[in-house]
Formats: structure tokens, sequence, C-alpha cells
């Protein structure tokens, strides 16, 4: 290993270049080989990436969840789990976005607008808020055991709140509108090419999430650390204001 | 003597800032210490410390021998802080404040009466808006609510600030009565001569240690 | 087609968010990692 | 000598000292009510047609309640953090639970009056008609409402409380968890309302729906409230 490989292993570089290998092919598979629906059409080939983002999205947040309890069960409580917890949570928040995203461009040609209260769509939107105000819980100011403690309470909290906000607005839309857009891949009648591709997808996703998440919660380590580092100058140089040392 | 109060080179954190880099402080029961020092250098933080509020971030600290890395929560109950700010209401009166603060300990009404004209905050005073009162005067009810506490550790930020000549005797009075009872008294003060007459032993604090 | 540009876009615009945010993370870390010592990096 | 006395004793106090602070400052009366009922008529210049504002009355008078619950919950942690009561009643030994239980007890009566209030807006500036029954059903539903929000209003209130940034964190936080509030809430308050010919029994399961919600976050709240503002 080189002196400064960042926050790379070999372990990290072997499953990033599969990563790389694996986009490709889906890229190939997704937009090359698989035929068009009948139904959708060629616009079957956004879900290839749509699909397996949401799905990294929901991965993310429950990691997420899994390490926030396993943080504040712990009697010897970890910052190792509430690192991951929160890399993951930003990881997720991405995915959420683009899955937003490559949803309302399908959705553009699909039903011909970018947006439609569809529970679906309305619960994804609510999740994203809801993680992009962990993350911002996370930013508050204190020492790291402090965020570990509030983030963690947060994250169990949005484990509460997810379901009931996506209980009620089901139950809103069902009453209000015919659920006719409401599940967009019970249409879709896979052939054995376009299963594949889609199962590419999602295998390819979560090895990058996985990849994702071994970096960004290193980085946070790194980041950790470095402000103790900088509490250690900070208090060398309150106890040289006594003139004590 | 038992030392009620242990603190073993303790680092305490604001954001980024170490309010305490490796305080020292050994209290016996009854003792009457006086904590002095320069603006900034970490009396009020030591205070706090000790009362459970802030955390230790490095090092040790017991107090009544309570561990306060592990347990601070079962510290709080049994120390009383007087800090800058008094911790009232501004929108109640003074007797609906002291009455709040004492029902969240187990005091009496006999106690509430007797702290009231102790502080001499009964009689018209009693129903003004806490908002109302000069700073002294405001500081009297604070004490009140803090003498209806009946702590076994007083920690006092500038408890005399604010308070005029009857009101410092008074105050002394009830610190002197207060030990006599049993308690031990960590006060920071700027009023050196009042403060030192008072003290059985006098501290200084600097760069966040006491030296 | 204008089916293509969606398509296309979806595609091109998942890939430059997931980059740029690995790219974001990987320059921290080399960044960060560059002044830290080894017990610092338990992972190397 | 404990001088930790029994919950239930704290929880009155807490509520009785809110409750008191608010009848000696008259803050939701002559501030935040105002605030509400020009929210309501605000909603009348942007939606200036009759019928739409007889159909979508009850829809506005909730989002009026939680604009102004933001304020309220703000004031009612400002008290609080203004001289270091926040600081005191931690070093009392007072248990969290008890003070979340107690403040959002003052919180609920707070958000009780307003409702009361926009509710009479409604009736008034929207023309909204009721039956007897819908009048029940309407009350029913603001009081089940209330619970929830008072216990989510005081849970991430008092996170938000010591944070910088608090006045754009708190909605940040809030407001995604009241959906389902609001959406229970309104179509509950359109079955009283009779709005649009919603039936008043179509009414009942959404109240179910807010009950659910109350439940869990009292329960939530309790437990979460002394981590989350402890520190």
């Amino acid at each position: 290993m080189t002196p400064n490989s960042g926050t790379g292993t070999s372990a990290t570089r072997r499953l990033g270049v599969l990563v790389i290998v694996l986009v490709i092919s889906l890229a190939l598979f997704g937009l090359q080989f698989s035929a068009e629906d009948v139904v959708q059409g060629s616009t079957v080939r956004i879900m290839y990436v749509h699909v397996p983002s949401i799905w990294t999205a929901y991965i993310a947040f429950f990691l997420t969840a899994v390490c926030s309890g396993v943080y504040l069960s712990r009697r010897q409580r970890s910052l190792a789990w509430d690192r991951v917890a929160g890399a993951s949570a930003e990881i997720g928040v991405l995915f959420v976005a683009v899955s937003l995203v490559t949803g309302s461009l399908w959705g553009r040609l699909t039903w011909g607008t970018y947006w439609v209260w569809d529970a679906r769509l309305t619960s994804t939107a609510f999740l994203f808020i809801t993680y992009v105000g962990y993350l911002a819980v996370r930013r508050l100011d204190g020492t790291h055991r402090q965020r570990a403690r509030r983030s963690s309470v947060m994250a169990l909290l949005a484990v509460l709140e997810i379901p009931l906000v996506h209980f009620s607005v089901n139950l809103w839309r069902s009453l209000h509108q015919d659920a006719s857009v409401a599940d967009p891949n019970a249409k879709v009648k896979l052939d054995g090419l376009m299963l594949f591709s889609l199962f590419l997808g999602l295998v390819t996703f979560t090895l990058l999430f996985v990849w994702l998440v071994l970096h960004r919660q290193r980085t946070m380590l790194l980041e950790d650390s470095f402000a103790d580092r900088g509490l250690d100058v900070a208090i060398a140089e309150r106890r040289n204001e006594a003139g004590v040392q | 003597m038992d030392s009620v109060i242990e603190l073993n080179d303790v680092v305490a954190v604001l954001g980024q800032f170490p309010a305490l880099a490796g305080a020292n402080l050994q209290v016996s029961q009854g003792e009457i210490v006086l904590l002095q020092g320069p603006n900034g250098a970490g009396k009020t933080s030591i205070l706090r410390v000790c009362a459970g509020l802030l955390p230790i971030e490095r090092g040790s600290g017991r107090v009544l021998g309570i561990d306060l890395v592990a347990q601070r929560d079962e510290v709080r109950s049994r120390v009383g802080l007087l800090g800058h700010s008094n911790g009232l209401y501004l929108d109640l009166t003074v007797e609906q404040n002291v009455r709040f603060w004492a029902s969240m300990v187990n005091a009496t009404e006999e106690e509430i009466v007797r702290a009231m004209s102790l502080m001499r905050i009964d009689g018209r005073l009693s129903s003004v808006k806490t908002a109302r009162l000069s700073a002294g005067q405001r500081r009297r009810c604070a004490l009140a609510s803090l003498i209806v506490r009946r702590a076994e550790i007083w920690l006092l930020d500038e408890p005399h600030a604010g308070l005029d000549a009857q009101g410092r005797d008074e105050l002394d009075s009830v610190l002197r009565n207060a030990v006599s009872a049993g308690a031990t008294i960590v006060l920071a003060s700027h009023e050196m001569e009042r403060a030192s007459a008072l003290a059985t032993r006098v501290v200084t604090v600097d760069g966040g240690g006491v030296q | 087609m204008d089916h293509a540009a969606f398509i296309l876009g979806s595609w091109i615009g998942t890939a430059v968010a997931v980059i740029a945010y690995a790219a974001w993370v990987l320059r921290r870390g080399r960044a960060l990692s560059k002044h830290a010592s080894t017990e610092e990096k338990p992972w190397t | 000598m404990s001088s930790v006395k029994s919950r239930r004793t704290i929880v009155v106090a807490v509520a009785r000292k809110d409750l008191s602070i608010e009848w000696n400052s008259r803050i939701l009366t002559n501030q935040v009510a105002p605030f509400a009922a020009i929210v309501m008529v605000m909603f009348a210049f942007a939606l200036d047609n009759e019928g739409i504002l007889q159909r979508v009355a009850p829809g506005l008078m909730w989002l009026a309640t939680l604009f102004s619950m933001l304020i309220v919950v703000q004031r009612s942690f400002t008290v609080e953090s203004a001289d270091g009561a926040l600081d005191a009643l931690r070093v009392a030994g007072v248990d969290t639970g008890a003070i979340f239980v107690g403040k959002s007890l003052a919180l609920m009566v707070q958000l009780f009056v307003l409702e009361v209030l926009l509710l009479a807006t409604a009736v008034v500036l929207y023309g909204v008609e009721m039956t007897a029954v819908g009048l029940l059903e309407a009350f029913v539903t603001m009081v089940v409402a209330t619970a929830g929000l008072g216990c989510v209003g005081t849970l991430y209130g008092g996170l938000a409380a010591g944070a910088k940034g608090r006045e754009t964190l708190l909605p940040l936080l809030l407001l995604p968890v009241v959906a389902p509030v609001l959406i229970g809430a309104t179509r509950a308050t359109e079955a009283a309302f009779g709005s649009g010919g919603t039936a008043v029994s179509e009414g009942w399961p959404w109240i179910g729906l807010l009950a659910v919600f109350a439940v869990i976050f009292a329960v939530a709240g309790t437990v979460a409230f002394g981590p989350l503002v402890d520190e």
C-alpha cells in the first residue's frame, strides 16, 4: 500500500473496479441489449437506474436505522456506528434525489407530466425531506458524542414517522383519485433480458452503495480525528494562556 | 474530611473551544471555596461541570461520590447551581417563580415563606412580574429558589452581583447557615474582599485550569 | 426521438450525481489522510 | 430527603407554569391568533372565489394552525432558554419525560384555543355551515389532532431550542412529521363541514389515524425528549 492511499484499501479498489465493470455492463444491457417494453416502449430503460436507486436509498435508510439502534443500545457506545449511520443517510439522500429526478423524467414521458400527486411519489418526497432534516441535525454544534446521540434518536424517530406518513399519504390518495398511476411497475411485463438488466442494476447499485459507505465513513473518521486534534492544539494553547504547561 | 468534589485533569468543551483544559479541584465537605481568576478563565465552566451540566470530554470527576462521566444525571438533583442567568421565567411573578421551583423539589409551604422573607421578596414584590425587577431583585428571587432546594453542594456564579450592601450581608449569612447545616459551597466571584472574608479557601483559576 | 433525450438524460444525470459525490468523498479523504498518522487510519 | 417529586406533580407544575406564562404575557391571544386570522384572510385574497373557499376551508384552517404552531413552539422554548431556566430544570434533576408531558399538555391547550378561534373564523369568513353532528366531529378532530401536534411540537421544539438557526431548523424537521395530521385533520374536518358533499360519517376513520399518530408520538416523545434536549 502506498503511504497516501486516501480512504482506499486493496479491497475497496477491487470493489471499485468491479462496480465500474458492472456499471458499464448495466449500460450495455439496459440501453442496448434489452428489448423495449410492449407497453412502456423505450421508457422502460429509465427503470434500470430509477428502481435500483430507490432500492439503494431504502437499504441506506435501513442501515442508518440499524446502526443508530446499535449505537444507542451498546453500553460502550462506539462512534463508528454513528459514522456508518451518517454516511449511509447521506448516500441515501443522494439516491432518493436521483430516483425522484429519474422518476419524474419517466413520468413526463409516460404520463405527460413531471409530477403527479401519487401516493408513492409524495411519500418519497417526504422521505427525502426527512433525511435532509436528519443531516441538518448532524451538523448542529456539539461534541461527537452529542451529535451521535441526537442523530441516532432522530434516525429512530424517522423509523416511526415514515410508515405513518406513507400510510396516511396512501389513504389520502386512494380516497381521492383512482389509483390509475399508483403502480408504474405493475404494467411492465418483463422478459428475461429485461429482468436480468433490472437485477444487474440492483446488484450494481448495492455494491456502489457499499463502496461509497466504506469511503465516506472513513472520511468521517478522519474529519472527527482532525477535530479532536484541533482540540489538542486548543488545549495546549489554553494551558499556555495561564503559563501552566 | 471526605472530599465531596474531585476533578482530575478535566477537559470540557464548548463547541470547539476547550473551556477547561485539564482542571484539578478537590473540595472537602463543609468548605467554602472561592474560585478567582480573570474573565474567561474557566470559573463558570468548573461550576457547570460540577453541576453535571457540562459533560466531561476527557479526564474524570466525582461529586458526592458519583461519577460525573457515567452518572451525570444523578449528580444534578443533589447540587444547586446559581449561574450567570437566574433561571427565572420573566413572564411569571416573583411568587409564581419561587413556587414553581419549590414544586420541582419537595419544599414545604413553610420553607417557601421563609426563603422569600429571607431574600426580602415577600410582600408587595411577590406579585410583580419578574421582567419588571431590577437585576438585584432578580438575583434575590433566584437565590430564594435556590434556598428551597436544600442542596448538598451549592455552586454559585457571582452570587453577589447586583445585590445591595444589605443583600450581600444577608446572602453571606444564608451561606454560613447552609454550611453549618452540612452543605459545601463553591463560588466564583470578583468581589474579592467580601468573598475572601466568607471563604475558607481561595483557588486561582486561569487558562482553563486550576493553579 | 425525444424519448432518447429523456432516457439518456436520466442515465447521465444519475452518473454525474454519483460520480460528483464519489469524487468529493475521495478527494476529501485523500486531502485529510495526507496529514493523518497511521493509527488514525485503522483500515491501512 | 429525596428532592425528586412524583412525575404527576411535576407534569402538572410544568403545564401550569407554561400556561401561567401565556396568561401573563397574552402572546397567544394578542399576537399569534391575529396572525392566524390574517393568514385566513390572505388565503381568501389568493383564492378569490366563494365556491373554492368553502371547498378548501378545512385545509386552510389546518394550514393556518400549523404555521401558528411553529410560532407557539418557538415561544414555548424561548421562555425556557431566555434566562437559563432549562439548565435550572436539568440541575434540579427533573425527569425529562415529565417535562415533555407537561410542556406538551400546555402546548395542546394553547393550540386548541387557537383552533377554536380558527374554526370560528372559517365559519364566518368562508361561509361554512355545519350540522350538530358535524360540530361534534369537528370538536373531536380538534382534540385528537391537537394531542398529536402538541407531542410532536414539543419533541422537535426541544431539539431545535438550543441550536443555531433554530428558526429554520424547526419547520424543516416539524412540517414533514405533521403531514399525517394535516391530511387526517383536513379530511375529518371536510366531513364535519360537509365540504364537497362529504358525509359526516366519512370523517371518523381519519380521526382514528390522528389518534394513532398522537399515541405513537406521545410514547416516543416521552422516551426521546431527554436524549434530544440534554447536553
